[in-house]
């Protein structure tokens, strides 16, 4: 009867009882992956499985979900907020034929502007100034707001109270970064000036 | 100005790949003269510098490209110690202050807007090559006396370090730039829940609407046979499904039984009292016709009285 | 090389020389395919292939393509502008899980907007706006008619000419209802209220 089709999903969903085997649950999983808006972290994976799988299991069926993907178009990656899947970088030229419009491309003020706040979070307008040595234009930093890397996650608490700028977990997953710790390391050049400092 | 502690140190800091370097293109300038030819421009300290206004000279057209390709004082200052490969930490002060001076002066006297920024490095340089020429104080507590480049030292160091990671940032895979995140269509109303609507919802719906109509006492809601409605939308629907023009008898069917006619026929006289259907009939048991009075396509017709 | 004139890419581009094997071929249309946004016709992918694929050869590649995935959890669906893939129906139920919304629900201006057409049809937006003693926004009127609950059935021979709304056959369906007699009767709603004003 067509009652059922107006209520939304009963606690008692027929999809879960029996239990998932392995490989359905891995088909479960992929489909979600596939289709999800964002990456997806481990506790979102439980909540797919009502909290059944729990997280080692989890690990191996993506384990195995990415060595299926392995020979595949697609790859599936782990990044700061979970995993998703990707489009291979040798499918690119392919896939711009269809959308010619140029991806971004960033300024060396806007990416300066990047690696500092990257690197040196939270950092104010200001900071930046001072290490690059200009004015930044207000326009560089509203372009990588607009691109959801870098928003404001406090004031310093000095005249004017400047906004302190940090990146946020989409430019790790833009980046597909899993954390800060992956940032490429810096040029050591500071600890030659420390030795200095120390003679 | 001899040896200084920073001389047993060297950072060396390989220029990235030339493809993003900001003047290699515009700037043949020194290729062809200065360091080919094994003289770098400020290569020891007292290097004679007539040359260099030589050295500098920058294709006119090219100027205002300059100004765009360096990205403030700090970078300009970069470029001419990389260009002139010496060691950062071992600045010699009084030619790239020269140096430094007669980009900007170039820059200013093509009269381009020149951002205050370059003025106040220009003058920053100025007392730290002043500073060096002058005596250094003693040193307290034993402490080496502070170099006067420290801090210049030190904001180009910074600096380059985050030019560098901007560039390995950028040559990391970047999203919609280098690759797609996959986000295969969901046919959403297959999963999405619509509202659920019981006969008691509608019920107190109704009730509410009721409760409501009592307090503004002219809209009064009056009781209405259902089933009379319900006709008048069926017979709409018919009239519309037949081009909005229908033969009377075309619009009963007997098999429903007396009280359903009854009832459809009731429906037919309040619309027609509505007035949105006309029923015309071209002389006494001619065939009467129905039709609906917002399909006036055919002008001219008046509508029933 | 009159092909090169063809293409937005060099010549030199490796993913073109030599040509494409139809295995690799089928790789690049299951990648463009599923990250795509929305449906590509097939004109779409032959520009994928800088047009040296024809119509016959994308379609046997399609076909396989969704032989292929037809174990798998998404299907590849041609649809009136093209292809796509599509999650299969019985994965929603686990994406569900990821965004579960509450179960929604009607506003009271949409259920007594519904009640009093579902009454008293055919009405127009006035005459519900009368009874309710306050204007009816178009979004709510909007809602019914989506639901596929609610339609105009004519226009009302009045200055604006305005719509007629009735219920539909669907409502009747969803609701479990044989014909507009079996909502609960006016009447007795009428006499309860009467009684209530009785004291």
């Amino acid at each position: 009867m067509n009652e059922a089709t107006l209520e939304p999903h009963p606690p008692s969903d027929p999809a879960f009882e029996p239990a998932l085997s392995p490989a359905d649950a891995k088909r479960v999983l992929e489909a979600v992956l596939l289709s999800a808006r964002q990456a997806l972290s481990l506790s979102d994976l439980r909540k797919v499985f009502a909290d059944r799988i729990d997280n080692d299991v989890l690990r191996v069926l993506l384990d195995e979900l990415r060595a299926e993907w392995r020979v595949r178009p697609l790859e599936l990656v782990q990044v700061a907020s979970g995993w998703r899947f990707r489009t291979r970088a040798e499918f690119l030229p392919y896939l711009e034929r269809l959308n010619p419009d140029k991806p971004p491309r960033y300024s060396r003020a806007v990416l300066e502007t990047l690696a500092i706040i990257a690197y040196r979070q939270p950092v104010t307008r200001g900071d930046i100034e001072d290490i690059r040595g200009v004015t930044v234009a207000t326009q560089v930093i509203r372009v990588l707001e607009e691109r959801g890397w870098v928003d404001a996650v406090g004031h310093r608490d000095t005249p004017g109270r400047p906004a302190l700028l940090a990146t946020t977990r989409k430019f790790l997953d833009d980046l597909g970064l899993r954390g800060l710790a992956e940032l490429p390391p810096l040029e050591q050049l500071n600890s030659t000036l420390d030795l200095t400092d120390a003679h | 100005m001899s040896a200084t502690p920073w001389d047993c140190i060297t950072v060396d800091v390989p220029w990235p790949a030339a493809m993003s370097d900001p003047v290699a293109s515009i700037a043949p300038l020194e290729e062809g003269s200065a360091e080919t030819v094994g003289s770098p421009l400020a290569r020891i300290y007292g290097e004679p510098l007539a040359r260099l206004p030589h050295d500098l000279y920058i294709p006119p057209d090219a100027m205002a490209v300059m100004l765009d390709a360096f990205e403030g004082p700090l970078d300009l200052l970069l470029y001419l110690i990389r260009k002139a490969n010496v060691n950062v930490l071992d600045i010699p002060m009084a030619p790239l202050t020269d140096q430094y001076l007669v980009y900007v002066e170039a820059m200013r006297a093509r009269n381009l807007e020149l951002a205050a920024d370059y003025l106040v490095m220009a003058a920053m340089l100025i007392e730290i090559k002043s500073r060096m020429l002058l005596p250094r104080p003693k040193a307290v507590e034993g402490d080496e006396a502070e170099d006067p480049r420290a801090e210049l030292v030190r904001r180009l160091v910074e600096y380059e370090q985050m030019k560098l990671a901007a560039r390995k940032i950028n040559a990391l895979p970047q999203a919609e730039r280098d690759f797609d995140w996959i986000e295969v269509w969901v046919e959403k109303n297959l999963m999405r829940p619509q509202p659920a609507v019981c006969v008691d919802d509608l019920r107190n719906a109704w009730t509410a609407i009721l409760k409501q109509a009592r307090l503004h006492t002219h809209h009064l809601v009056q009781r209405e046979e259902l089933s009379v409605r319900e006709y008048m939308a069926t017979i709409l629907r018919q009239l519309r499904g037949a081009g909005g023009f229908v033969e009377f008898g075309e619009l009963f069917d007997p098999t429903l039984g007396v009280p359903v006619l009854v009832v459809h026929f009731l429906a037919l006289l309040e619309l027609a009292r509505e007035q949105l259907l006309e029923m015309t009939q071209a002389e006494a048991f001619a065939p009467i016709y129905l039709r609906l009075t917002d399909e006036r396509s055919d002008a001219g017709t008046a509508p029933a009285e």
